[in-house]
């Protein structure tokens, strides 16, 4: 449970940061720029979190 | 015709980057001045107004094309080794 | 020609050229440390490029270079540290180098988010200003790493200093 | 000044074919080649600048507010630098099954094991 | 053939070239000169179709039966390395021993692999408005992942690449660009007609079908660099041929 509460976490984290990342990236931000932003900073996290658990557990 | 005083100088760069590059012999060291030239060749397409082509130039150049030479380097010599230990045996 | 592309001619003469010619010559310990510089040095010479023909969109190649120039960096560290652990560079020498990376990141950067404004061109530059300091503090650490692992590191496979 | 970018890409080009020529090493060979193409990345582009133009980028410009460089001969040498890393990676390939094949990479000993 | 008769025959074919570039660059217009009449209509084109970066717009619309044909020989030269580079018969697979790398060296890459990978996106998504597209996009993806070779662990990297899942990807970016292309025919376009509506300019919607084109290129690029870097790392850390190993183990 705990773990799982963690995991989310790190994943919510890296993909606030990520979205805010491509909108300060951008120029002008509309509807559908968030839409993408947030679907590369989901993609972007989950590399994220499946890069720290291959280097975490060997 | 100051405006081109930088289009030259990444000219002479881009010139010298690759005559080193051919003038290397040892592949590895010509990695070295082979991504020069990827980074020079960068320099001078954007003193030449192209971005796009910049990009692309230091997308392979900066880390792609050392990676893959290298990583030949490597393979050759790993070989080359063990057939020289097997002679000497 | 105005201000910002004369300084971006001046840094790709008097910054580049020179940190070039140390990727062309010298040993691995030297080349190494040399391409950093010469990474970073680029990419602010982009961005006083971008900001010379009023072109935002050309900062974008700084960005590119600001992420891919530390990779190129440690992707010579990871398969020459053979080389560099035979001769490890100097540290008085490596530590300079880092600093007049830092040096010129904030020499370039901060009058150029200064010109910018603030809004998201600023955080832009910013970001890209941490990344190329981040990215040459990580080369350092690299080389220094490799350097002092010495030999016994990796199989014998890894190597690739056999024939010299 | 008007000629230098023709000249260095003429230079370049015949650079590496000496390097080509002159090759002890099938790697150093391909990385005389990527030295021919930049060659012809320089030509285009010279071709198609403008002098006082800009990138036919309008993104951050509006457009007809400035003069343009040639765009076709951009997205020529943009896409054949990406295709070029690729090929330069066959060719290497080739080499490593060179060398797995007769145990040398250097192009003189290739041929005198040929006959 | 001596070294000797090779230089001469270089020289005299060097010469050859040189004589024929020069008068040939001769005829070329000068350098900076104004006169671009292809270039001018294909930024009027490109206007007229709502394509804020023109080259995309040449690459992707214009020309782009040429661009199928460029991502055929990229697709085709994968193809190729991986056939090339295959495990033989009497080759082994041999677990590379973990490297040991310093734990800054590690964070770094782990932070920087996301950032990187974000960064690659944005470079294709936004193809058609600033410069860059699927090339240049795909190619910084594909190394971003290989941050966890450079800086970690040849077997962290291969945890995260299912490579089959590449060779995939890098097939239905190929499949991709030609459906999109085929699309075009039940609407009464020719093939890779640009068939979509345009979009506001200088919108991520606009350009038509370039945006689509651009990111089956990037998927293909990226996966085709992966698959391309994986065969070549395969032979240089993992595959040994059995005489190698013999000796290995003696």
């Amino acid at each position: 449970m705990v773990r799982a509460l963690t995991a989310g976490g790190e994943l919510l984290g890296w993909w606030a940061a990520l979205t805010l990342l491509w909108i300060v990236l951008i120029g002008p931000v509309d509807t559908l720029e968030w839409v993408v932003g947030a679907g590369a900073g989901l993609l972007a996290a989950a590399a994220a979190r499946g890069a720290r658990r291959a280097v975490g557990d060997r | 015709m100051t405006g081109e005083l930088p289009v030259l100088l990444g000219l002479l760069l881009v010139a010298a980057a690759g005559t080193g590059a051919v003038l290397v012999r040892d592949p590895v060291r010509q990695s070295f001045v082979l991504s020069l030239l990827g980074l020079s060749l960068a320099a001078l397409f954007l003193l030449l107004q192209a971005p796009d082509v910049a990009l692309s130039q230091l997308a392979v150049g900066s880390a792609l094309t050392p990676l893959m030479v290298l990583l030949s380097v490597r393979k050759v010599r790993r070989k080359a080794r063990s057939e020289r230990r097997e002679e000497r045996e | 020609m105005n201000g910002w592309t004369a300084a971006g001619t001046a840094l790709l003469l008097c910054g580049f050229a020179p940190a070039a010619c140390g990727v062309a010559t010298g040993r691995a310990s030297r080349r190494v440390p040399a391409q950093n510089v010469a990474t970073t040095l680029l990419s602010l010479v982009f961005l006083l490029l971008a900001q010379g023909f009023a072109r935002p969109a050309y900062v974008d190649t700084a960005l590119v270079l600001s992420v891919l120039g530390p990779a190129g960096t440690l992707l010579f560290v990871r398969l020459l540290a053979d080389q560099l652990a035979d001769h490890p560079p100097g540290e008085r020498r490596l530590r300079a180098l880092t600093v007049g990376n830092y040096v010129a990141v904030a020499a370039v950067v901060l009058p150029l988010s200064a010109a910018a404004g603030p809004g998201r061109a600023m955080v832009k530059l910013l970001i890209i200003g941490v990344l190329l300091a981040l990215g040459s503090w990580v080369a350092t650490r690299a080389v220094h790493a490799a350097a002092a692992m010495g030999h016994g590191r990796g199989a014998p496979a890894e190597g690739m200093s056999g024939d010299r | 000044m008007s000629a230098a970018p023709y000249v260095v890409a003429g230079w370049l080009f015949l650079m590496g074919c000496y390097g080509l020529a002159t090759s002890r090493n099938l790697i150093h060979a391909v990385g005389c080649l990527a030295v021919c193409q930049s060659s012809t990345y320089v030509l285009l582009l010279a071709v198609g600048y403008r002098s006082g133009g800009t990138a036919p980028v309008f993104s951050d410009i509006a457009p007809g507010s400035r003069p343009v460089v040639d765009p076709i001969v951009q997205a020529l040498t943009l896409t054949d630098i990406v295709i070029g890393a690729t090929v330069t990676a066959l060719l290497l390939s080739l080499v490593i099954q060179v060398a797995k094949r007769h145990r040398t990479v250097d192009p003189d000993e290739l041929s005198e094991l040929r006959g | 053939m001596t070294m000797r008769l090779r230089m001469w025959v270089l020289a005299l074919g060097g010469l050859g070239v040189a004589v024929l570039y020069v008068l040939a660059c001769l005829d070329l217009p000068s350098f900076g000169g104004h006169r671009h009449p292809y270039g001018d209509r294909a930024v009027r084109a490109a206007l007229a179709r709502h394509t804020a970066n023109t080259i995309s717009s040449v690459n992707f619309d214009q020309r782009a039966l040429d661009t199928l044909g460029e991502e055929s020989i990229l697709f085709g030269s994968v193809l190729g390395t991986v056939v090339l580079l295959r495990q033989t018969r009497d080759e082994d697979r041999q677990q590379p021993e973990p490297a040991r790398v310093a734990p800054s060296v590690r964070r770094y890459a782990l932070f920087a692999l996301p950032v990187t990978l974000l960064i690659g996106l944005y470079i294709v998504a936004h193809g058609q408005l600033s410069p860059g597209g699927g090339f240049q996009g795909g190619v910084v993806v594909a190394t971003s992942l290989h941050l966890l070779y450079i800086a970690v662990d040849y077997r962290a990297l291969e945890r995260i690449r299912p490579l089959g899942l590449y060779e995939v990807a890098d097939a239905a970016g190929e499949a991709a660009y030609v459906l999109v292309g085929a699309a075009a025919l039940p609407a009464g376009w020719a093939f890779l007609g640009n068939f979509l509506p345009y979009g506001t300019f200088n919108t991520l919607a606009s350009g038509g079908t370039v945006p689509l084109l651009n990111a089956a290129i990037g998927v293909e690029v990226a996966a085709g660099v992966v698959v391309l870097l994986a065969r070549f790392l395969d032979q240089a850390v993992e595959i040994v041929s059995t005489d190698e190993e013999a000796e290995g183990r003696a």
